[in-house]
């Protein structure tokens, strides 16, 4: 029954941890990514290294980071650099993993953190790229983590910040984007999914527990791939939900 | 060079590389002059109603915050900013001295958007173009290498770089299709750092954000420092100097500079005044009581210091880990 | 883009960089893997016939002459190496193992010119490409930046430009003439540093040379290092990392690996030995037998530091300065 | 007496140090800039700050340096930086003077340290520009050290290895090069010499104690503009002397 208690943010903290693969780097932005990839290196990757945007490579994260440029993003880490260093070894392709959050997706993965309505008198003015879109640009394989409803997971973004396929195949590598990157997966609250090698549209790969197929596609602002097997993501496991909440969150900063 | 997209973002502070040698040639000396002075001092001097300013690294790490609330205090006007921040710049937006950003991002993190920002941009008040985190920080590198342009690869086929002032063009090594970002040369950078001498050669401690690009990339330079040191220690360990003293036009002695914010290894964020000033922030009756309290009510930093008390100061400084 | 003029020197090592991306991804690791070995295998794995290498700093200072020596042991050959250098390319060029050099600078300042360079350019034996020294160091930022050049203001009007590879272009923001400097992405790099860890994070003392932008240009990167420390050591001041182990391949223990330059706050640059070797360059015969016996009679660096000396090094030792 | 048992290498130092306004930052190359730069420092200039191309700035000057990189250039310096910080900091203006040599000079102050003869078989291969067409192109005002001799003072050089005032005025600016840069003296062990305003060609300015303007003229293999009033040099004073031999060079390193 333990297993059952846990909340949709654990869940997706889990499912994105479970994908990262070890020797890797991957940027961290605040939040979900972070504890993900504490997750990750305790328990799948013990050889992931995370890179966050101002400079820190390689921090113990003993302690969960509040921000991206935060003391904790490089106590006890292997090198503290600048902003510019760590972008430029994301340009030279170092950089294997990216995490992404945003108001709004598209089928192509996308994203919009600028504005909701018209740019120059917007409705919503959101926070703006930082660095998203140097991330969706550079790094080889982007994770988004979205909350899914069908004001997020739309047909078409008000403002498109980061890069996802653009347009479709082939559309990166025309707009001179690094060729072979783009999006890799989107962890939602309600499921894992992926993109279609040919079409590069959004793929459904598998819901979460207790969440069917047509409630994704409910939720969803677009037409949706659905794979005729869809799978079905495991739930946190004990170890994981030890981990998170004695050893990476104990405060539970955001858990 | 043939040009294939430009963003439709207005350039408002174009790179006039030629102009900005003349200016440091006219205005800059490598005599070591001693530099140090109060804020106020520093802010009058240096900032200029008008002025294209940039602060580092962002307003809740190693930031400029007690010249950033100097500056709000002289309301030097019209301003405009090269807008990665946080703390900072909403202390500039709500006191309404803000004309033009050029920005990436305003927010706060784990602790959500900033309502003063959204505020000022869905009223139209403020003029925003649009960057990435690395493009601004390219921007100054690019000034910083004395060029007009630098040639990265971030921003292409996006909304980001329509709605900015970047161009395209293709590479005439390889034919890659190439974003051109234009330098951003400050009228004034404004940098918090660990350890200065009077003179202003700077050390800091983690990591450097884009202080180093930044200070290139300043007419004008002011470094506020947590400690004045030597310059015996400067000349101990060279490799240790990332700001030389000649880019420095003002070097201010502020412990607990970047409060709210952190320092590393010296003191942590200040989590309940940030969350103090968030709920302020909802409302514009809430900001402006904010400001008359942090900022117009207060003589200078060392005055807001005590207004936020030794105790609490000390307790930050507890809770940061050492090295 | 529009090229006005372009350099009529080959572009020894066009600026791949969607090549140099797929490599690195392909080679590298962000794990922390031991890379300690010993000097012979680390050549033996990293460098090949044909490759095109880069040494930093230049051969009397910080210098890998440890490897340099190894290389010429082991015979690489067909190699083309980036010349901003003086004892190691010419242990290089005398063995008849270098074909093409994109040169900035081959002499031995205070002691005059490079026999052994000029006889090999006097007799056609090498193809010289010709760059200044920031120009050079340019084209390692470029490639350290992921692009295929960077726009820089030197070289113009002149005839270094002209048997240069490199373009020159109008700037689409200002009008202004530049000079395109193109990316110099190396097979390998090798860089003498005071500290590393056993995984490669490296600390250089005083200068920097080129190291930083050099280690992010290079696809292989060999580091030997004066003292290898903990990486505890590392951890507690990662604002000295000036090279991250994630670019390094291999990692060789060499004390006075720079040995007859200098290290600084170390040892000096041992003046004699240089002196005897430029007797010996003078001709053809003297460079055959300085190379017989301080090279290829020497089984490693160990050897070749016991026929130096103890005494002889250890007086290099004394006369430095401290911090 | 004293004051005549100077070395020409001596009095170059002298005429060169005398040259240099406080305040101001200088490049420094190995051999008669660094005691000229040192001289100027105690004597004339005590604010004038020493620049190595491979990064000492500030350096205390205490031991002569025996190269650009040598550990003395930056000893007790103020910054110990890289070649491209330095080198871009000569971009942004920040630089007033350089130091130049070379193998020949053409009327319009350009440098040869590459070749003589051909490029591609030269009859001898010098060591290549190194700093100095950054140097060159970078700094206000150049000065260039030469022994002067009609193989080296040359109506054109073989090899154009670091820009003078290219082919004449407006040259500079044309090529792209910063405006308002260019040569500003030449310091030779028979005179000090400077450039015409108007046709940036070479002029006397001043000849070295002994030295005629005639012997100038004949040494020199192109035409010079030789004003009406020619200066004449003072010969190292005392003090000059004395903190040469006694102070900087006690060695005998370079003098």
């Amino acid at each position: 029954m333990a297993e059952r208690a846990y909340s949709s943010t654990e869940l997706m903290i889990c499912v994105a941890a479970r994908l990262m693969e070890d020797g890797t780097g991957a940027f961290i932005g605040t939040g979900i990514p972070m504890l993900a990839a504490a997750l990750a290196k305790r328990l799948y990757a013990p050889n992931l290294v995370p890179i966050f945007e101002f400079g820190g490579i390689g921090a113990s994260l003993e302690d969960l980071p509040l921000g991206v440029g935060d003391i904790r993003t490089f106590h006890k880490a292997l090198m503290a650099a600048g902003i510019c260093d760590v972008m430029e070894t994301a340009t030279r392709g170092l950089i294997e993993y990216g995490f992404l959050g945003g108001a709004q997706i598209d089928p192509y993965g996308n994203l919009n953190s600028t504005v909701i309505g018209d740019h120059d008198r917007p409705k919503v003015r959101l926070p703006g790229s930082g660095g998203a879109n140097d991330v969706g640009s550079l790094c080889w394989r982007t994770i988004a983590i979205m909350k899914h409803d069908k004001r997020r997971f739309v047909e078409k973004v008000d403002f498109l910040t980061t890069p996802g396929y653009l347009d479709g195949p082939g559309a990166r590598e025309r707009a001179g984007l690094p060729a072979g990157t783009g999006p890799y997966r989107v962890v939602s609250d309600l499921a894992l999914l992926g993109y279609d090698d040919k079409t590069k549209r959004m793929k459904l790969l598998a819901v979460n527990p207790g969440v069917t197929v047509e409630q994704v596609v409910e939720n969803t602002g677009f037409e949706l791939i659905i794979p005729k097997k869809v799978g079905q993501n495991e739930p946190p496991t004990r170890e994981e939900l030890a981990a998170l909440r004695e050893e990476i969150d104990p405060h539970r900063l955001y858990i | 060079m043939e040009v294939l997209e430009e963003g439709r973002g207005e350039l408002i502070q174009p790179p006039d590389v030629e102009g900005f040698r003349r200016w440091l040639r006219e205005n800059k000396s490598m005599a070591l002059k001693d530099k140090l002075m109060s804020e106020h001092e520093a802010v009058e001097r240096f900032v200029h109603d008008g002025d294209y300013i940039g602060f580092e690294l962002y307003g809740t790490v190693r930031c400029p915050m007690s010249i950033s609330r100097e500056i709000v205090r002289q309301g030097k006007k019209r301003l405009r900013l090269a807008g990665q921040g946080l703390n900072e710049l909403d202390l500039l937006i709500a006191a309404g001295l803000v004309e033009k950003l050029d920005l990436t991002y305003i927010g706060y993190e784990v602790y959500g958007l900033s309502d003063i920002l959204r505020r000022a941009a869905e009223g139209g008040k403020v003029k925003i173009v649009e960057w990435s985190n690395a493009a601004m920080a390219w921007r100054f590198k690019a000034a910083a290498l004395g060029v007009p342009f630098i040639p990265v690869r971030s921003m292409l086929g996006t909304d980001t770089f329509r709605y900015s002032a970047a161009k395209a063009a293709r590479c005439p090594f390889t034919g890659l299709k190439l974003t051109l970002l234009p330098a951003l040369i400050l009228d004034v950078g404004i940098i918090h750092v660990h350890r200065a001498d009077r003179y202003g050669n700077c050390q800091i401690d983690g990591i450097s954000g884009f202080a180093i690009e930044m200070a290139r990339a300043s007419k004008r330079l002011i470094i506020s420092a947590e400690e004045i040191i030597p310059t015996e220690e400067i000349r101990r360990y060279p490799e240790r100097t990332v700001i030389p003293y000649f880019l420095v036009d003002a070097v201010v002695h502020a412990p607990f500079g970047s409060h709210p914010g952190d320092m590393a290894y010296m003191y942590d964020r200040d989590a309940e005044h940030l969350k103090e000033f968030l709920e302020a922030a909802k409302t514009e009756e809430g900001t402006r009581a904010y400001l008359k309290k942090y900022v117009y009510d207060i003589k200078d930093h060392q005055e807001y210091l005590q207004l936020i008390g030794e105790e609490r100061l000390a307790e930050l400084g507890r809770k940061v880990k050492g090295r």
